[in-house]
């Protein structure tokens, strides 16, 4: 376990989280480099479907990240985002998805110190639950000679 | 056992941007395997599944003559999720062939007729293959006259022009070439296809119409031919519709009782005429 | 052809398990009978049929038919290779419900139509040697007789089977069934015929009498196709596709490919023409844009088109499957006689 | 009411008054089957159509399911569910209240014939009803089984037997009221391991064959384009994958979380038998929980996700 590197896809608000992993760079605080960001306008446009995709498609760990209550650009966004994050994060962890995978956090484009506290927490509970096995998408089976 | 799903391996040899619009890219194929060119042996009318390995497969019309040894033409529009990525192809990249698949257009019933030639828009592929065949020295003396009438949008539209073009210096073709509206720099003809094909439209005595065109234009051209007094034995049109397999196994093509892929994709207007307009 | 009877029907499946063929017989499983690789001791007996149609023994609903590798420094890169042809094992299929069997035989005649042959196909199909277990005590929603079938029937069989007492009784039908039992112990030949036909009739007694199809197979196809019912019978189907996954001539497949950073298979998987997504083309136009063009299609091919195309063969073999298991009760009895009107 | 010959007449009268008021053009309704456990959806345009009504306990579908875009004004005869799916349609504009007439009738609950042939073994070549029993004959033989003791899951838990309170019109006496699905089930598999739960939902779709026959069957899938047929991206692929055919009915159970009036159509419209509203009960027992909604009992509530509250909990949140 203790050489295996999560992968993990984080889905960041444009205007707060994304520009608080920018100020934790620019700042110099140090934080694990296992996620990679897809920028969202809004965590109110995440798709649920963004999230098992990435699970799909091997993702140890997802993180989506936005704005405080309150602070939405387009005013409500995050407020109709919580409430598919409690369904979502339910269901997940419901069907036997282990709590560690799926995180979930606000942070403003000034709260470069929380980012670098969440993302070592994140990194830390994905990197516990393991690699993916059971939540993802067998890998595909070629059956050629070649490639055996 | 043949498989029928196995494609030919072919390397793009060369890529060409048709249209203003860049949406049309001429794609030459070469076959890496010495003999599969020989086993991919076609008639005009015939088309193949361009196979792009991981991303699925395209049916699509050849616009090589059998004449023209060495590669075969198509051109793709791009639309779906294959056409767009083999938009993003490079020269030199490898890919599949699958085919030749349908039935020709009935080169050799059309014998000693009169041919009249109507294409409209990108559909102008298997008739470029159809009149370089029939334009070959040992061939153009079987056909009589043959007429050519090519419609586009905009001159920007039009495919294949250096070809056309040269045909329109021939005395053995008449080519009619024609777009919607006037545009700066063309000095050819205007007036959409159906208008055109009324003025040039030979006699329908001993004269076959080959059509292939967007619906709107065959909806269009079709009357006017009736109206001209050919029979619909003479006119033979191209359809096309979502395919798979391509070999009349799938399902998908199905118009009545036919297989577009493997009964088609020619047919004449009297066998349409007994088929549901499912196309 | 020959026939033989056993005196009991383990010994004939263990002989038959025995002679170097996968058996494929009918199981329980879950509370559910279906067709599948089993030992002797698991066959089931008392069934109506499968829930499932046979078909997916050779048509299974994903299939992978060719793969390509990525990998540049080998040959081949990118070059998509037949798999799995080498693979497929000869196979005895025990069990086949004459109705059943008969839709194989129509799928058979797409799969090897006039111009091409579906190697996968063909070597399944042909490679086993299928044989039926005729219906001694046919279930409420059967109706083979309807459409030219019987539950005795030998069309797309080696070998018919009935139960007899604790053995069956069995009749070859091709020499590929011939071959087969001659190379089991433990047959005694004769003593199945003349059983049969009483059998055979008593059991038929049970059904429908034949549905009249004449007037729908004669008339054009416009005619048919032409007709008002279909909208009124569409107008409660749901698109939900279950007829065409339980059919067991249903045939229809979409070719799909899945790649990764390694390499690519392509694949085929079961299709109903039940979805919009069956015919689209890529422009967005729809040649069969509403339910009711869909429903008129199932029907038109099961009872129209097929028969034009196969020599007046049924594309309905009255499995009943569709009856039983369609969530809005369309039932293709019913709507063969509004064709036949 | 004393005979289902007396509400199958009631049913037929009532359409009857509906098609002459003109307060309906059609009225969705059920007409008898041509197969045992089987009922086909009927619409009746005329007086004569509507003799064929009938109350039915194998009802396969959701009636409301052919509300969104019908055009013209329909009379719905309609179980508690339906009327409950009904009000989904026009909370969610998918069908003009001022189109819509329900004649509700109460509700003993739909017969699962899966339960029935767990019972019966031997072939059953008819089936009859009555108010309150099933009736089966098979070659020489009769019985009779309670419905109440075959009823479909979701009809055991039913919160709406009796849509007095949706319906414009009411048939039938009242079905005496059940107990609420306590989930008590998901609440022990919530104590369970990971591996468990997932292995647990896992099997149940085992033999999912992708038929999309439940999202068909639901009145709440509506949407012109369904994720699963969406080609650029195609989010699923199209083979029996197991993980593709898990995420088809998560993410069909996650739609339908705030909205599910648990009729139970997926379940019955199944052709694999799938206990297809395991996903769905873990997204109501949450909905229940966290915003005290229950789907279709009010004209004018909006749907739990399409709205919120600035006070919402959510305390997993970082």
């Amino acid at each position: 376990m203790s050489d295996f590197e999560p992968r993990i896809v984080a889905f960041f608000c444009n205007w707060c989280t994304y520009g608080a992993a920018d100020l934790a760079g620019v700042s110099r605080l140090d934080y694990p480099p296992n996620f990679r960001v897809v920028r969202l306008p809004c965590t109110g446009r995440l798709n649920p479907k963004y999230i098992i995709e990435a699970f799909k498609r091997g993702a140890d760990g997802v993180w989506v990240s936005g704005c405080h209550p309150g602070d939405c650009h387009y005013i409500a966004g995050n407020y109709h985002a919580r409430r598919k994050f409690v369904l979502l994060h339910h269901m997940i962890e419901a069907v036997g998805v282990e709590p560690g995978r799926l995180h979930f956090s606000w942070i403003s484009s000034a709260e470069a110190t929380k980012f670098q506290e969440v993302a070592r927490e994140v990194v830390e509970k994905v990197r516990a639950s393991g690699p993916n096995q059971s939540f993802r998408k067998a890998e595909l089976d070629l059956g050629l000679a070649e490639v055996a | 056992m043949h498989n029928p799903y196995l494609p030919y391996p072919v390397r793009i040899a060369m890529i060409r941007v048709e249209t203003e619009d860049k949406n049309l890219r001429t794609f030459k194929f070469e076959f890496l395997n010495p003999g599969d060119e020989e086993k991919f042996a076609y008639l005009p009318g015939q088309f193949a599944e361009l196979s792009v390995p991981g991303q699925g497969e395209i049916p699509i019309g050849i616009a090589s003559s059998p004449t023209e040894k060495g590669s075969v033409l198509f051109t793709v529009n791009r639309v779906g999720q294959v056409s767009t990525f083999m938009h993003c192809m490079k020269e030199g990249d490898i890919m599949g062939l699958r085919g030749p698949l349908g039935h020709p257009y009935p080169l050799d019933t059309l014998k000693g007729k009169d041919i009249l030639i109507i294409a409209g828009g990108f559909a102008v592929t298997t008739l470029r293959s159809t009149i370089v065949w029939m334009l070959q020295p040992e061939n153009r003396p079987k056909y009589g006259k043959i007429t050519f009438v090519y419609g586009a949008r905009t001159p920007g539209l039009l495919l294949y022009k250096e070809e056309w073009s040269d045909w329109q210096k021939r005395d053995d073709i008449d080519v009619h070439v024609t777009v919607d509206r006037e545009a700066p720099g063309w000095t050819g003809r205007v007036g959409f296809v159906p208008a055109i094909t009324k003025e040039v439209c030979p006699p329908p005595k001993n004269t076959a119409a080959i059509i292939c065109g967007p619906p709107v234009m065959i909806k269009f051209t079709q009357p006017v031919l009736e109206e001209a007094g050919y029979s619909t034995d003479d006119i033979i049109m191209s359809l096309e519709n979502r395919m798979k397999c391509g070999l009349g196994i799938c399902g998908r093509c199905n118009v009545g009782p036919e297989y577009v892929c493997k009964d088609g994709p020619v047919f004449t207007l009297t066998q349409l005429n007994q088929l549901p307009k499912e196309y | 052809m020959a026939e033989y009877t056993v005196k009991d029907k383990l010994s004939f499946l263990k002989a038959a398990a025995g002679s170097g063929r996968r058996l494929l017989a009918p199981s329980s499983k879950d509370g559910r009978v279906r067709l599948a690789e089993v030992t002797p001791d698991r066959v089931a007996f008392d069934y109506l049929n499968t829930h499932l149609s046979p078909k997916d023994a050779f048509f299974p609903q994903t299939e992978k038919m060719l793969a390509f590798h990525k990998d540049a420094a080998k040959p081949g890169a990118f070059v998509y290779q037949p798999l799995g042809l080498d693979k497929i094992q000869p196979t005895v299929v025990f069990g086949l419900r004459p109705c059943d069997a008969r839709g194989l035989a129509v799928c058979d005649r797409v799969f090897q139509n006039d111009r091409f042959t579906d190697p996968y196909w063909k070597t399944k199909y042909e490679g086993a040697v299928k044989i039926g277990l005729a219906c001694q005590a046919p279930g409420p929603n059967c109706f083979c007789t309807a459409v030219g079938g019987s539950p005795f029937g030998e069309d797309g069989l080696d070998v018919l089977a009935f139960t007899k007492g604790e053995g069956l009784g069995l009749k070859t039908l091709t020499p590929a069934g011939d071959e087969f039992l001659k190379g089991l112990s433990g047959l005694e030949s004769g003593g199945a015929a003349g059983e049969m036909d009483g059998l055979k009739k008593a059991a038929e007694s049970r059904l429908p009498g034949p549905l009249d199809l004449a007037k729908a197979q004669a008339a054009p196809v416009m005619e048919i196709y032409n007709q008002p019912h279909w909208k009124e019978t569409a107008d409660r189907c749901l698109n939900c596709g279950t007829c065409t996954f339980f059919c067991p001539t249903c045939h229809c497949f979409d070719i799909q490919d899945e790649e990764n950073e390694r390499g690519g298979v392509r694949m085929r998987n079961w299709d109903t023409c039940m979805s919009w997504l069956y015919t689209i083309h890529g422009s967005g136009h729809n040649p069969r844009p509403t339910k009711t063009e869909r429903v008129r299609q199932r029907f038109m091919h099961k009872l129209k088109y097929i028969p034009l195309k196969q020599g007046g063969a049924c594309g309905c073999v009255g499995c009943g499957r569709c009856v039983q298991h369609c969530p809005v009760n369309i039932d293709i009895r019913a709507v063969a006689v509004d064709m036949s009107k | 009411m004393t005979s289902l010959a007396d509400l199958n007449q009631n049913i037929q009268t009532a359409a009857r008054r509906a098609l002459a008021d003109g307060r309906a053009e059609v009225v969705f309704g059920y007409r008898q089957g041509t197969a045992p456990f089987t009922a086909a959806p009927h619409f009746a345009r005329t007086p004569e159509d509507c003799g064929q009504f009938v109350w039915t306990s194998f009802a396969r579908v959701n009636l409301a399911a052919y509300l969104p875009k019908y055009p013209g004004k329909v009379a719905l005869i309609a179980r508690g569910c339906e009327a409950r799916s009904a009000v989904g349609q026009v909370v969610e504009s998918q069908f003009p209240r001022e189109n819509l007439y329900v004649i509700g009738v109460g509700c003993q609950g739909m017969v699962d014939p899966e339960a029935v042939l767990a019972r019966e073994k031997r072939p059953i070549r008819e089936v009859t009803e009555d108010l309150t029993t099933i009736n089966l004959a098979g070659d020489g033989w009769t019985a009779s089984l309670p419905k109440a003791e075959v009823l479909r899951r979701n009809c055991k838990t039913c919160v709406c037997r009796t849509p007095k309170d949706l319906a414009d019109e009411m048939l039938g006496g009242d079905a005496p009221p059940l107990p609420a699905d306590d989930f008590a089930d998901l609440k022990a598999l919530a104590a369970k391991p990971p591996q468990e739960k997932m292995a647990y939902f896992k099997g149940l779709v085992k033999d999912c064959l992708r038929c999309y026959a439940c999202r068909q069957a639901c009145p709440l899938c509506y949407c012109p384009v369904c994720f699963v047929d969406e080609t650029r991206p195609q989010w699923l692929g199209k083979s029996n994958d197991a993980m593709d055919t898990f995420t088809f009915h998560l993410l069909r159970a996650f739609h339908c979380a705030g909205r599910c009036t648990s009729c139970g159509a997926c379940e019955a419209a199944c052709p694999m038998d799938i206990k297809l509203r395991e996903f769905n009960r873990l997204l109501e027992e949450e909905v229940q929980k966290d915003w005290q909604f229950v789907p279709g009992a009010s004209w004018d509530q909006k749907p739990p996700l399409t709205t919120y509250r600035p006070d919402d909990e959510a305390d997993f949140i970082k």
